[in-house]
């Protein structure tokens, strides 16, 4: 009986497989929680007092900020309340000038009020405007 | 409010012709850059980033960086590494627990590799590193009260000062019988500092009411921001002088009484 | 038709199958079959559930009351519900169906205890119970008193060995301590107000009870007022069983308060709760200022034997008072911490010849044992945090 | 002035109320242990908290970072707003405002909680925890609430000890019982626990913990130990008796437990003598309840027991009692007995007779 070779495609060995999954599960214990999380942050009692009374303080400030906040709001809207009353008392003709909706005044304007950001854009201010 | 102003109407009409009624423009400009930070936010925003970064999973650099690339060494360079466990030796402070390059009891600084550095490069280059302008402007060096660059971080109003000396935000008497609140004192505005100024007017309705001499003149103000161009003080009878000022400086600029009549309408920031 | 499609379709199939078009799988057409099949034959027989007493019907214990599925009916008063959901009386009484306002959405089945006890019972009045045991009279039913009163659960019969076991010995040890207290009092101390028999054994009595609280961690004065309040109380009972006169029992009481205070001032406890000579708060604190500044001598002289002696108990010296009677344990561990264990130099990265000593120290040092992890010089690798590199350091520390 | 301004006025109130101790600041409001108090309110760089011991774990602890210049300006900020609270108090006399105007001025102060958090609240340390102190007894409450109260409602009502006894209880003061005469042992018993016998031959200390504002030089209070399990064999039921009962007790705050040398007048004091729980055999379990009450006024003993002394033993009424002489139930504690081998003992020494046995199963 001859033999007779005949040429393949070199095909992977058998192992290859099995380095795959092993990439696979080096891949994946990298993304893990477990190997990304720091260790538990352990204060003494000492250092969390003081934590506590640093986000206590924190907290009430921000309550004050709140209240500061809307107690203007609500005088502003009672100004506003005020200023209309007396306009009402004063000058029928304006006040409902004041008090008719009107559309057009309310529009946001065009090029929109800029939002403040962290730093100044080069230029500052554009004092050309385009005639309209 | 509207159906109580119907019914009122007859019996207010006579009044009508005693006082002299003004509109009152409060102009403002409103921040540009986001609002200073007292040292209190400062050192809390500290304190939670630091707690942060003490808390955070590990970086993971292999998602941002591919490996084997140019990238990826330089990010790797710049890095500090923690020291690393051998068997049999003493630490003191504490034996090192890493994973992934990081010591698991602290916090991890993730240090970006830097760029070259070369401001003097063109602008039309896009790899320049960026630099932020900066937050103080030359007007506040100068101290130029005019400029509508000063105080970035702070809302600004416009105050003018009258013949007599004393400051006011600027204030425009109705004439014509058929004038609006707001358009009065929008082409008041426009007569006082030139027509290249952009404004826009938020509502009609005044949100203040002012009376003095006596209460014969009334003011009635109206909220405005100025978007573009300038205002410009021309030539006129009433008006010597004009300010950008800040909350603060408005109230050391204005009269008591006048100042807690638009106190609440002014931003703090 | 399906026969003809299989067929069309054969065309299309490989040579090899298209000779064999004739076989086909079969198929099954939906029709009822006519005969009966498993699934139509699982009805059982009914469960008989339904009440099996109904209201104001009487009923013994364990009687059932109910059957259901689910809890149709929940258990009320004086009833019990089976896995089942069977409701079944636990008392004898009279069966109520009824409605409770604390769960509005249920419906109760309860028993009372007599026909006139409405259900459900008023929620803030006690509640009305049966005791339903029988007395076992001891005249009457001697064997089955003997039966009950001897009776023990298995548990505790079991662990009955134990107990008694564990009772002997701590009856032992406590002899044992009396006997030691003994000697105590009668070498040491000798006091004169103990003359008889009976005052020893009440100081006894009172030092055990007092070195027992000390023991359990309850301050001193506490553990004073306890240990004599304890025996008061013994006494006054004594006095009542006895049935003799007050005056008998405030005589004794009188002996006994005489008594706790002598002992009080003559005696206390270390703090291995050893009893010792009586040391006042001041003594202790003058003491222990004095040891100190005698260990800091010590150690400057570094005479680390003589400072071994003055912690080891059993090597201190006649007339001297021992550490432990006026130190607290804390104390004292803390003490022969820094003056005995602690490091007193230090070796970076040492040359051969003191590597070579080191290790001829160390050989020489092996037979005793039971110091050497604490004392004499060690060789580690130490890390430093400044140079990042690993060094070697030879710590040294008091060798004996 | 209008600018986001952060108030310090660190510089206008040195040294701040925090640091200032009169009649009406307590020293109990400030950390005794000087390390601890320097290391909270002054840290330096580079210190370690004192509550760590050895040097090693010292070298190995890190506080965390910017932390220490944060808490300096939350302090003087908490600390101001006290300030603002104290000068309120001023101009206040009523006294229940007055107590919530000291506890809001004191409840941020880390001084007050480190103490209050890190020390024993049940066998309290007045140098620590000082219950004369409103802020002391706000945060006991509160913890009082947080667990033991909850524990204790359930035990009671799921062992049916309301409405057994009496009708219900709305408590308000937190009672503790612990039996450290018959043992010689410092263990406080948990609501609801079986004891032995033996544990409980001698009487019970109890501690009566306070949390309202009341006035402590008046106030006397009544305390009773019921069992509602004695067997009552001619009724087939059972019947209350009462095992203990002490009256015209006067507590403080702070030195409230009761036992022996809280009597100032025996016959006054003590209405009926320990009587221990002695359960018989096959008989179940026995209910020990203790309750607390608060008097209206001054009870006469002399009186109720020539009206009531036969009662006490066969058929005590607690509801009666109470009602009769004007007792407020403000607390209870309740431990259960069972029949052990030790019995026969208690009953020997206290020189009753021998139990009695019934038959294990019921009929």
């Amino acid at each position: 009986m001859s033999k007779v070779f005949v040429r393949f495609k070199r095909t992977q060995p058998a192992t290859a497989a099995i380095l795959h999954a092993q990439k696979m599960a080096t891949q994946l214990s990298v993304i893990t929680a477990s190997r990304k999380a720091p260790r538990l942050l352990k204060l003494r009692p000492e250092d969390l007092i003081r934590h506590q009374t640093v986000t206590k303080a924190w907290s009430l400030f921000q309550a004050e900020e709140r209240a500061e906040q809307e107690a203007q709001l609500r005088n502003q809207y009672q100004s506003t309340l005020d200023a209309v009353e007396l306009l009402q008392k004063i000058s029928p003709r304006l006040y409902k000038s004041v008090t008719t909706p009107d559309n057009n005044i309310t529009v946001f304007p065009r090029g929109g009020l800029r939002t403040p950001t962290e730093y100044p854009p080069t230029i500052v201010w554009r004092y050309q405007i385009k005639p309209n | 409010m509207i159906r109580s102003g119907i019914r009122t109407m007859a019996s207010v009409a006579s009044k009508e012709n005693t006082k002299v009624i003004n509109s009152g423009l409060i102009l403002s400009r409103i921040p540009i850059v986001t609002p200073d930070l007292t040292e209190f936010e400062k050192k809390y925003y500290n304190y939670q980033s630091e707690l942060e970064k003490r808390l955070m999973w590990t970086f993971p650099y292999y998602f941002y960086f591919r490996k084997g690339t140019l990238a990826e060494r330089r990010f790797l360079k710049a890095q500090k590494y923690p020291v690393s466990k051998q068997p049999g030796v003493w630490y003191p402070k504490g034996i090192p627990d890493i994973r992934q390059n990081r010591e698991r009891r602290s916090k991890q600084d993730v240090i970006l590799p830097k760029e070259q550095e070369d401001i003097n490069e063109s602008l039309e280059k896009i790899s320049r590193p960026v630099v932020p302008n900066p937050r103080t402007t030359k007007a506040d060096e100068t101290g130029d009260l005019t400029s509508l660059e000063r105080k970035l971080s702070r809302t600004l109003y416009l105050l003018l000062k009258n013949k007599t000396g004393e400051w006011e935000f600027p204030t425009f008497q109705l004439k014509e019988d058929d004038a609006l609140l707001h358009l009065n004192a929008e082409t008041g505005l426009r007569t006082l500092g030139g027509k290249n100024i952009n404004t826009w007017t938020v509502s009609k309705t005044p949100v203040a009411a002012y009376e003095n001499n006596n209460g014969s003149d009334i003011t009635f103000f109206i909220k405005s921001h100025i978007l573009g161009g300038k205002f410009d003080l021309q030539e006129n009878d009433t008006y010597s002088n004009f300010a950008w000022l800040t909350k603060d400086e408005v109230k050391n600029h204005i009269k008591t009484d006048y100042f807690n009549k638009v106190d609440c309408l002014l931003s703090k920031v | 038709m399906i026969f003809e499609l299989i067929k069309n379709n054969s065309k299309n199939l490989p040579s090899w199958r298209q000779g064999n078009s004739a076989v086909f799988t079969q198929i099954r057409s939906s029709t009822k079959k006519a005969a009966g099949s498993r699934t139509s034959m699982k009805d059982s027989a009914g469960r008989r559930l339904g009440p099996k007493k109904y209201e104001g019907q009487n009923v013994k214990i364990g009687e059932i009351i109910m059957r259901q599925r689910g809890t149709k009916f929940y258990p009320g008063e004086n009833v019990g519900i089976g896995k089942d959901h069977t409701i079944y009386a636990k008392e004898p009484g009279v069966v109520r169906y009824y409605l409770d306002p604390f769960h509005p959405k249920r419906k109760f089945i309860g028993v009372s205890l007599s026909r006139d006890i409405r259900l459900p019972t008023p929620h803030f009045e006690p509640t009305v119970r049966r005791f339903g045991h029988l007395l076992v009279s001891k005249k009457k039913n001697p064997k089955l008193y003997k039966e009950v009163s001897e009776f023990l659960p298995r548990k505790t019969e079991l662990a009955k060995d134990d107990i008694l076991k564990g009772l002997q010995q701590r009856e032992e040890n406590r002899t044992n301590l009396r006997n030691i207290f003994k000697t105590f009092l009668q070498e040491e101390i000798k006091l004169d107000s103990i003359k008889n028999d009976e005052d020893l054994e009440l100081c006894l009595d009172y030092l055990i009870r007092l070195r027992l609280c000390l023991k359990n961690g309850i301050p001193l004065s506490e553990s004073q007022f306890n240990a004599s309040y304890y025996l008061e109380t013994l006494q006054k009972l004594q006095n009542r069983r006895l049935k003799q006169s007050s005056e008998e029992l405030t005589q004794q009481q009188e002996k006994l308060n005489q008594l706790t205070k002598l002992i009080n001032q003559s005696i206390s406890f270390d703090n291995n709760f050893n009893i010792v000579k009586f040391l006042s708060q001041s003594d202790k604190n003058q003491l222990r200022s004095k040891l100190i500044e005698n260990l800091k001598a010590l150690k400057s002289e570094s005479k680390y034997k003589e400072i071994q002696q003055i912690f080891d108990k059993s090597k201190s010296t006649e007339g001297e008072v021992p550490v432990s009677s006026y130190l607290t344990k804390s104390e004292e561990v803390s003490l022969r911490n820094k003056y005995l264990y602690a490091v007193t130099n230090e070796i970076v990265n040492p040359t051969l010849e003191q590597l070579k000593e080191l290790q001829k120290k160390n050989s020489s040092n092996k037979k005793n044992k039971k110091v050497k992890n604490k004392t004499g010089d060690i060789l580690i690798k130490r890390y430093n945090y400044e140079t990042h590199h690993v060094e070697n350091v030879i710590r040294q520390r008091p060798s004996l | 002035m209008f600018n986001r301004s952060f108030s310090l006025s660190s510089k206008s109130y040195l040294p701040g109320v925090w640091s200032n101790f009169n009649s009406v600041r307590s020293t109990s409001l400030s950390i005794p242990f000087k390390p601890t108090k320097d290391y909270i309110l002054n840290k330096t760089a580079g210190s370690k908290p004192p509550s760590l011991k050895k040097l090693s774990n010292k070298i190995k602890y890190q506080s965390p970072e910017g932390l220490d210049e944060i808490f300096k300006l939350s302090y003087n900020y908490l600390e101001n707003n006290a300030k603002k609270i104290y000068d309120k108090l001023e101009s206040t006399s009523d006294l229940k405002t007055r107590e919530n105007l000291l506890i809001q001025a004191e409840i941020n102060n880390p001084e007050v909680q480190y103490n209050f958090q890190y020390s024993n609240k049940l066998e309290n340390n007045p140098n620590l925890i000082d219950y004369e102190q409103p802020i002391y007894r706000y945060l006991g409450k509160k913890h009082w609430e947080s667990y033991s109260q909850m524990l204790l409602m359930q035990r009671l009502e799921t062992l049916h000890v309301i409405p057994d006894t009496m009708p219900t209880l709305d408590p308000k003061a937190e009672v503790n019982v612990r039996f450290p005469f018959s043992t010689g042992l410092n263990l406080w018993i948990e609501p609801g626990d079986t004891l032995s016998s033996n544990t409980t031959s001698m009487e019970p200390s109890i501690k009566i913990q306070e949390y309202d504002l009341i006035d402590t030089t008046k106030q006397l209070y009544t305390i009773l130990i019921v069992n509602p399990d004695n067997v009552d064999i001619e009724n087939d039921s059972y019947y209350t008796s009462l095992n203990y009962a002490l009256t015209n007790i006067k507590l403080s705050y702070n030195d409230n437990i009761v036992d022996a040398r809280k009597f100032t007048n025996l016959k006054q004091n003590l209405l009926v003598d320990y009587q221990p729980p002695v359960p018989e055999k096959n008989a179940g379990q026995q209910r020990f309840s203790t309750w607390v009450f608060r008097q209206k006024d001054i009870m006469n003993n002399e009186n109720i027991l020539s009206k009531y002394a036969n009662k006490f033993k066969s058929n005590f009424n607690i509801r009666k009692f109470a009602e009769y002489n004007n007792l407020e139930a403000i607390g209870a504690h309740v431990w259960r007995s069972e029949w052990d081998s030790n019995v026969a003992n208690v009953r020997n020494i206290y020189g009753m007779p021998q139990g009695r046995v019934f038959t294990r199963e019921r009929f």
